[in-house]
């Protein structure tokens, strides 16, 4: 297991590094808490709604790559795959927060939901109204029922967005919360990794894959999915996931959704506008009309090689957000399309 | 060989746990990459690095303030699941020694104890989820039903307890964390928090054991 | 040399799948003249100069994903790593052109050279009006005063950026030439390659590197560089590249200029803004001003893995034309950055 | 043998030859993956198959019309430097055959210097830059320096003129296309179209051979 040949200095300065080049990119518009890793947006209105998201470093450019105008306010950033620590949300918290309230959008697990957790009670306890959406969108990590426990993977990226334009829109901290947990509660992804990334600090891969195989279900930090099979033509792949997808969350003829299709690291665009390709084909099949279209890389797993594939169900509402123009690091709307 | 530790000898103690635990470093990493997202050693030598910095300047703490400065380091340095659960497992530690000046063996099983309820609390963990919560449960319920012999043999029940319950771990099938959509898989294999936990208590028992 | 794990189905039908895949993400926006490899604006405005780009595929989001507002009216696209046939070219070229002529900007190869050149020549035989702006940008491909003979790698991102604004604002095809070509000649680039890319129809790597290995002024389809080195920290790259591009370009203190940090495939955004935190310590030491900051996948060859560091040299009106929104699969500007 | 090709025997003969480039795909593409991208046989085979499937619909062509046929397949199909180059060089010849019925030694001739030159007017290599210039014009100067013995001998001097000019590139550092910046590197490798060249005449004398 070779330590593969990742551009960076010493390992154990990955993070601070990363968000000192993501501070320099912003162009003044974002700036560091004093001493700790996080990352606020310079200029926030008052008397809005503040948005805070975060998680473990390493899956850029979720979540500090998503601050910016109608996206999010502040991101709490830890270290490569893990939670960022209470102390570092909390003043983040405190940073963000104009009188109206601080929103927290992170993806679902143990280490994320504990950190912040202890944030939030914190940030109540010096009169800071919180709320929480947790992104549960990996439909291979629970069975609908226990939706819950279900990891956040590149569905971050579409409930982030409308999040953003949730909480620059709404009056308040509930109606906010509101609009994002509809957001949350009709996404769904699934991801199929084709290649292993490595962790920085020790060089290891997450997981072992032969030549041919291929694991369907894959999560954001390499942890095991539903099925390990032989590698398949790209078609065949998006067949199994968007069957799996659509068995999770059918969808009427007739239904409108976001797509999102993301690269978890190494995978070329090429490839994932084949796999768009045929998502397409699928959804026309069924009648489900495509409001918008993202593909790119929006939450990744180091250099580890595959996809997944988003569907958000849309309303009146959910489109409004999607579509209202909004800027970060990782995520644009511009508002030219047609 | 001490049956009781005023607090100087609680900062050695820790400062032995924080000792194992970095050496174990890539033993839990190991472990995590099996079942999990590979990071756990990483986080818990980050974690226990920082909290030998601050040991290093509270040679005058009371034992409370000793577990308080740990779990306090602890759940700003780790990060991750492993931050939130050991930071919380030492600062509900630390509520229960209060301002007592001697750990003996009636302390050291509230301490225990509280420090289970608090992890339980903030994560929820049940016994068989395959947590490090399956470690320290039965270290808990060791330590309380016999409290016989002292410091030195509730640990040695409670450190035979976290190895039965590490042992233990490799039955169950991960229902919580990054480990659980292994489901099956997750079979064989010992939870990383869990063999933390175990070197954790295994640490207190040994330095109990020499000192 | 084993077959990378590409998400494809026949490797014969990447192309015209993927312009399928692209096509559908445009959300109809775009479409493909009647049979040809040639992707046109649905909604090119009468008497605006028209831009047509293109090149070979396997670039992605280069050049077929840079169409929309603001940015190109059509893309003339090739096979894997192979130039347009003139016939492509032309096809397109008419159905671009809206009565002011046709800027052709394309990346500095003897075969698109070649073929644009006998597009361009049947074209004005029909009347068209066609001027070209061959990007040039590769420092490590001839030195400087054999400038025309440089390859174009992933300047072309911020050249079409201009492009696709002075096409939109000018009157006349030579002014949206001149502050084309002003932009072109601006522009200096260098890659450093760590790992190599395939080919999808052989499997074929494109070049070998040893375990320790990697390439100063590796070329876009992998053509070989200035120097072959031993890994070193992202810090000693970027130092090295920045030398040999300052080198060939001197920027007074006080300069401004556009950077862009392009991901040649399979390098991910936490190396690129461990990248950009050195670009940016460089830049400032000497005084030099960066304007604006593109980081990403740009101009892509496969799965290769390693970054390209670009630098355009700005005046007020390239600022302009760098800032005016814009909107395309490959390339955005939103406008709302303060 | 023939001395002359009619119009069915110069379809026959572009025939051999887009299977000669067709079965040579590998080596090809393995010569431009040793100073180029690697795709030079791709496009080659490509835009050979797409002439083999025009020239099918074509038995009633003049000798001009089967170059010209073969010239524009190759220009539309095949892609790249190689679709100019080789479209140019066969769309170039065909104008040189003007209305013939008989390709004979002085047509052939006419038609290798009219495809050069036309080459040369599209790329402007010149000899030394390692291009299939470096066969074709050696291919040319063999074929007009000695107009003796017909078809069969100006092709065996033109076959042996092109492979003496192969060998040549190896010895040249490539200074256009894709291969440039090899520099030095590209010492010791044969030029991709130079091979093609050289295979496209080696079946046109092969052809005349056992026709
Ligand atoms: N809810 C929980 N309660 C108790 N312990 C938990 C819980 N969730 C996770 N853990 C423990 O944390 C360990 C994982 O820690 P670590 O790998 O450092 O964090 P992460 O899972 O965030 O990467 C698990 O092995 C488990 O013992
Ligand atoms: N300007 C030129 N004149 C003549 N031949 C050229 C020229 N440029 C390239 N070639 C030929 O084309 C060959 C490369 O063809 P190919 O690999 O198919 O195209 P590309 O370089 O676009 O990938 C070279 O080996 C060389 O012989
Ligand atoms: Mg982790
Ligand atoms: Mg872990
Ligand atoms: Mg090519
Ligand atoms: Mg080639």
């Amino acid at each position: 297991m070779a330590n593969p040949k990742k551009i960076i200095n010493d390992p154990k300065q990955v993070v601070p590094e990363l968000l000192d080049g993501l501070i320099y990119a912003y162009h003044g518009q974002i700036h560091k808490i004093d001493g700790l890793p996080a990352l606020i947006k310079t200029d926030i209105p008052d008397d809005k709604v503040a948005l805070l998201i975060g998680g473990g470093s390493g899956h850029e450019p979720v979540f500090h790559g998503f601050i910016g105008p109608n996206m999010a306010d502040g991101a709490a950033c830890g270290n490569i795959f893990a939670a960022p620590s209470p102390d570092v949300i909390l003043a983040a918290t405190q940073a963000v927060h104009r009188g109206k309230g601080v929103l927290y959008v992170y993806g679902n697990y143990a280490g994320d939901n504990m950190n912040f957790d202890i944030a939030a009670e914190m940030a109540e306890d010096d009169g800071i109204a919180i709320r929480t959406v947790r992104v549960w969108d990996d439909v291979a990590s629970a069975p609908p029922e226990r939706c819950e426990e279900r990891r956040g993977i590149a569905g971050d990226a579409l409930v982030l967005k409308v999040a953003g334009a949730a909480t620059a829109k709404a009056a308040t901290l509930d109606e906010a919360y509101r609009i994002t947990a509809k957001a949350r509660d009709n996404t769904r992804s699934m991801a199929v990794a084709v290649a292993a990334g490595s962790i920085p600090e020790t060089g290891a891969l997450t997981f072992e894959l032969a030549e041919d195989e291929i694991e369907i279900g894959m999560g954001a930090h390499g942890e095991p999915g539903v099925s390990r099979e032989k590698m398949k033509p790209a078609d065949a792949l998006v067949d199994d996931v968007m069957a799996r997808i659509l068995a999770d969350q059918p969808l009427a003829a007739g239904s409108e959704v976001a797509l999102l299709i993301n690269d978890m690291g190494a995978t070329t665009m090429m490839e994932l506008l084949i796999v768009n390709r045929r998502v397409r084909q699928i959804l026309e099949q069924q009648g489900i009309v495509v409001h918008s279209t993202d593909i790119g890389s929006f939450v990744t797993t180091q250099e580890m090689a595959g996809f997944s594939i988003t569907l958000m169900a849309l309303d009146e509402e959910l489109k409004n957000c999607l579509d209202q123009p909004a800027d970060s690091f990782g995520f644009m709307r511009t508002g030219l399309r047609g | 060989m001490s049956e009781q530790l005023d607090s100087a000898g609680v900062r050695q103690m820790l400062l032995l746990v924080a000792a194992r635990v970095i050496a174990a470093k890539e033993q839990l990493t190991d472990a995590d990459r099996a079942i999990g997202d590979g990071d756990h050693g990483i986080g818990m030598a980050r974690g226990f690095e920082a909290v030998q910095q601050a040991l290093a300047g509270a040679e005058s703490s009371t034992i409370g303030e000793l577990f308080k400065i740990t779990g306090r380091t602890i759940m700003s340095n780790t990060g991750g699941a492993a931050g939130a659960v050991f930071g919380t497992l030492f600062n509900s530690a630390a509520k229960a020694a209060t301002d007592a000046d001697t750990l003996d063996a009636a302390l050291l099983t509230r301490m225990l104890r509280a420090g289970l309820d608090g992890v339980q609390a903030r994560g929820r963990a049940q016994p068989g989820d395959k947590t490090m919560v399956d470690v320290l449960l039965p270290a808990v319920e060791a330590a309380e039903a016999d409290s016989s012999g002292g410091l030195m043999a509730v640990l040695d029940r409670v450190s035979a307890a976290a190895s039965a319950g590490l042992e233990q771990t490799r039955h169950m099938v991960a229902t919580l964390g990054k480990a659980k959509t292994l489901g099956e898989r997750s079979l064989g294999h010992p939870d990383p928090g869990a063999v933390s936990t175990c070197i954790i208590l295994q640490a207190c028992r040994d330095f109990v054991h020499t000192e």
